[in-house]
């Protein structure tokens, strides 16, 4: 057991992988001789070399064009995208090419890629480095989602991910990197398409995902000292596949249930699984389905905005309690 | 049907017939494709290369069995280029089960992965970084092949080309761009709304690659210009972008007319067609009528027989709708 | 009184926008001289001239970014993105730039453009020219977003999204191109963000936008006909604005409500309206909340796995049916 | 502040005063800005231009009051040279309502439209089509305005910035592009991840633009050069592509030590820092030291003021969380 910050999990995770693999290979801007421009894979070239680590042009399409080239013809890329909202300049590459190439050939063609990319807001970086975009991925068919919440679970996701025989977005939320947890030694391998109920609770439950899920404990806390609301809490993990069974399993218990969104309020993950369990959940249901996010605005830059922008605990927690009798 | 630019050097016989072989049947699966499409048995849209056939042939005929190529939307004759059967691409034009991807695909997307066909790509520039990568790839196993990757004047102007380019030049990847330039981007003169004359070989400087320009209508000259490319590419050397200077006989898609080309121009390319004038240099280089005459007939009952068996074919079963978005052969994102 | 198919009310709402603003111009690819790969912009060079109406290299970066700096500096572009896949391509100038510049800058710049685009599925086309993408946009806060499904409606909100001081988004169904309908001579404008009940009905409501709209009012014809069950049908119209006021309406008279979506499953704008519902509309819930949309998959372009993909009457119909006791 | 370029020609004692209190205000504000981040009282991110003055000195001196400014994150010193005050500026990064976008920008969106400051841009390349686009419409509406547009050296390789110039050459579009080429992106040398030695020169003739390099060290030079290029524009002879050499004396942001750079590198490019050489220059030419000391004397006070101003600021009203995603001021998505 070592503690390791969820930035330090990124080269853990990729150090391992491409340990046990020669065909997995790393590319981005800046990932190699800098280490990343968050830290987060320093020592990969150090250890694996120009041939396996290799730096960029500012040229996202032609990254994840040349990720998906090289995954059609036996290597496992790692593809950076520094910033998930850098997506939006390469979003052909992922959305029309990489995730429809498979349906579109009949299975003849596999792509063992990931790509990673920093996420979310809370670094005070404005509206266009700051998205949380895990919803524009969920929306396309043909790729898988994963946001881990955890240095661990960071780790045993992403390797699942490189060995997954289809193209995965790894969504790293980046007001995470310096959050320590615990980790177990040697290799960590999780399985991809599972949710985890993080905290037991039978009053309501509350599903949220990466950097939402430390505020959601956080709330369930205060929720159980102050008002004696016992919340469990779903760390959702993955939103393609999605674990609706343990969610339903939770909302079985409790019959109350609130997502926790860090994505602006329209089209996201929370609206995919409200509306789920508004067909599969229906009987289940004691009250309305409640979906707290950021409101629909791009992401202001001052602190004191971005602040009340994003789902606080206490917002968490008065919602919750204003809405369970 | 592939051979190594090395065994072969444009103006041998054997090469030759090879690639008016590749003509030929470009050209009749072509004009069946469109028979088909008059006769309502080809949906969707399909964009032929009528006339744009010496590219195609002299790029497959001195391309390696294991090279990779990458085409556009307009990719019939590059499929069958690479020794893709008929039957699979007229079925699949026709959306029957017994297509090259069972109807999933359609005319634009043509693919046969056991054949080199890394394949067709309906989004202009968008397989140029992805060329690039798959010779990324042969350039880190250390295969020797090479990416050959064919598209339009038009995608000269999209980010993505510029993005492939600057990148294979960097790595010194094994990757030949090939523009094959037939004037019109879909109705609109390309070069129109571009900024150079030669939208390919005026921008390769930007890369510091050398400007190669090859008459597209002649197999021969393409051949030479495709064999020295694949060398240099084999050799280490990275990359090159060919410009072949050429003209589709017809519109831009089943839909088009083409009645924004000038009738004189029209004329003008019509009259440079690259089949007979290829046919008259091989019968001058002492080539048999019997045996080219032999090479039409093959050609035309491969057609034929194509046409039946696509036309035989059933429809696909409906089933596969939900197959095949996973390796795991299903399409389930949830539990 | 006129008859017009929807394909020749494209042409007649420019034409009206025209006319009567000086400031309106239209950029696209092939828009100009061949008058639209759709021939729906035919006859606009004709009357104002290559200075108004611009043919574009195939760069739809450039023709967006062109699009927004004009008008930032006192123009009223209207851009046409030929197929709505092609979105992927410059997504960074709809989402990151166009949709988030008002905001950024606290209300500096207006950006009164219109971005018009053939939509979704229906014409065999293949999975990378065939989609239905408005969900894309209704995720990214900064945008508006309509998709009008009769001729009439789509003069009208044209020339309302062209008068619109904001960022339009408006996807044109491709499938309805060819389909007639009456046209009110003279100028016609509508107000953005109001949903019209196009069928009144007591027993269950359907709610569809653009192509599903004809198929949901002939599912609920044929409703009536073979099982005696009375649906209202919705056209929604407008995703940004939502009119949840029309659609809680009529979900508080049936108690029942369907979506009928030809996006992909995940994250449509079923999803963003269901969970609406689910919240709001809770107490008039007498059953699940159904969404039937397209399975989540690229869409396969033979006719026949095309048409089965995508929801037809008889789906919903038997969809309907089963879920109505 | 700014005057059209036909009143000036470089060497006027009155445009080289302009040019150095320019450059003397942009050093004083950015230094104040990052004494400010130590303090921890500049939040998020920021990305100064110490070292590069001359750029958009040279620049900002040359447009005419009515021409437009497109600028990246690195947009401190262009906004300044638009006319902007400084208070606003300081209270930007600092997250004040007295910001100049009143804290939802932040540094890397500085915008002032009555200054024709019309953004400061954070994703690579996204602002060189729109630029061409206000120039567009400069044209269309018959102004003689031009819009200016700043990049980077690493911003060369993405698509957009070949698309913003393949449109401007094809529409003749009064626009500048400038290339401010200080060598890196953020943490990787440009030069390694690029096919050619100059990124911006080289490529002009892929767009038939002339190449144009200039040292983006020595005001004077780059005054001309853009007082060159915006009569250029302005005669309606189309874009320019300009590449200045310079060099940022800091790291990429205030999160990079920039370690990553020779020591002998750094040395060289201080030694050739723009202000000490211009303030020389303009001593030799026969300025009086007097005088230039009273620019400096009135700068260092314009700056300690703005610090007082901005660190006086409020923060800012949480309700504009919600207000100005629309023209009606507000954020709402439903009825
Ligand atoms: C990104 C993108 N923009 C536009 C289109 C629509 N489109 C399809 S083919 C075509 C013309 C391409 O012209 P060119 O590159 O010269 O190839 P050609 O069709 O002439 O072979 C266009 C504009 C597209 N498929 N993708
Ligand atoms: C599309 C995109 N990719 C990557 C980034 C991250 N990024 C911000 S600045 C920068 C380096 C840009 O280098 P250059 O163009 O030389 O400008 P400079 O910072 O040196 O002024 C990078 C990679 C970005 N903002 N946008
Ligand atoms: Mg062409
Ligand atoms: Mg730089």
């Amino acid at each position: 057991m070592a503690q390791l910050t969820y930035r330090e999990a990124v080269a853990r995770a990729i150090a391992q992988e491409m340990r046990r693999d020669e065909s997995v290979v790393f590319l981005g801007e800046d990932v190699g001789a800098a280490g990343g421009v968050f830290k987060a894979t320093a020592g990969l070239l150090e250890e694996f070399g120009p041939r396996r680590v290799r730096d960029t042009p500012i040229s996202e399409q032609a990254v994840l064009g040349a990720a998906m080239g090289a995954a059609m013809t036996g290597l496992r890329p790692i593809a950076e995208i520094m910033f998930s909202d850098f997506f939006a300049v390469c979003w052909d590459i992922v959305a029309n090419e990489i995730a429809k190439t498979r349906y579109m050939t009949n299975g003849q063609v596999s792509l063992p890629l990931v790509i990673r990319s920093a996420n979310g807001g809370g670094l005070r970086f404005g509206a266009q480095h700051s998205q949380a975009v895990e919803n524009w991925a969920m929306a396309v068919p043909g790729l898988k989602v994963v946001a881990p919440s955890s240095p661990a679970d960071l780790i045993g996701l992403f390797a699942a991910a490189v060995r997954d025989p289809d193209p995965v977005l790894f969504f790293e939320a980046k007001s995470l990197y310096p959050v320590r947890g615990e980790v177990p030694d040697g290799e960590i391998v999780e399985e991809l398409g599972r949710a985890k109920v993080v905290r037991a609770g039978a009053d309501v439950t509350i599903v949220a995902l990466a950097s939402m899920v430390p505020r959601a404990l956080a709330a369930a806390a205060e929720l159980s000292r102050t008002h004696g609301i016992e919340a469990g809490v779903v760390d959702l993990r993955s939103l393609v596949a999605l674990d609706v069974t343990t969610v339903l399993a939770e909302l079985a218990m409790t019959g109350r249930l609130f997502t926790v969104e860090e994505n602006p309020r329209l089209c996201g993950w929370g609206a995919e699984l409200v509306s789920v369990l508004a067909e599969d959940g229906f009987t289940s249901l004691d009250g309305p389905l409640i979906r707290i996010t950021t409101p629909h605005v791009p992401l202001p830059a001052a602190d004191s905005l971005e602040d009340a922008a994003l789902p606080t605990v206490a917002r968490i927690v008065e919602t919750v309690v204003k809405n369970t009798d | 049907m592939t051979t190594t630019s090395t065994e072969n050097t444009a103006g041998t016989q054997r090469t030759r017939l090879a690639l008016y072989r590749q003509m030929v049947r470009m050209r009749g699966l072509e004009k069946r494709a469109y028979d088909l499409f008059v006769q309502g048995l080809v949906k969707g849209t399909s964009h032929l290369s009528l006339g744009q056939e010496a590219v195609a042939a002299g790029f497959g005929v001195a391309m390696r069995a294991d090279d990779y190529t990458f085409a556009t939307y307009r990719g019939h004759a590059h499929t069958l280029a690479r020794g893709v059967p008929m039957t699979p691409i007229l079925a699949e034009l026709m959306g029957r089960a017994n297509g090259l991807m069972a109807g999933k695909g359609g005319s634009m997307h043509l693919t046969s992965i056991p054949h080199g066909m890394m394949g067709s790509y309906a989004i202009v520039g968008a397989h140029l970084p992805i060329a690039a990568g798959a010779a990324w790839s042969a350039q880190y196993r250390g295969t020797q092949q090479v990416a050959v990757c064919f598209f339009g004047d038009g995608a000269t102007n999209i980010g993505a080309f510029h993005e492939a380019l600057n990148l294979a030049a960097v790595w010194s990847l094994p990757v030949v761009f090939v523009c094959e330039n037939n004037v019109y981007m879909e109705y609109t003169r390309t070069s129109e709304i571009t900024a150079v004359p030669r939208p390919a070989a005026d921008r390769a400087a930007a890369y510091g690659l050398p400007p190669v320009v090859v008459d597209g209508n002649d197999a021969d000259r393409v051949y030479e210009a495709a064999s020295a490319a694949l060398d240099r590419a084999r050799a280490g050397e990275g990359p090159s972008l060919v410009e072949a200077l050429t003209y589709r006989h017809g519109g831009h898609s089943r839909a088009d007319p083409a009645k924004y080309r000038p009738a004189e121009e029209v004329a003008e390319w019509l009259a440079r067609d690259p089949l007979p004038a290829y046919r008259a240099r091989l019968l001058a280089g002492g080539a048999a009528e019997t045996v080219l005459a032999a090479i039409e007939a093959e050609s035309q009952a491969e057609v034929d027989l194509a046409t039946a068996e696509a036309k035989a074919g059933p429809l696909p079963g409906l089933e596969l709708v939900e197959q095949d978005v996973w390796a795991d052969g299903g399409a389930s994102w949830r539990n």
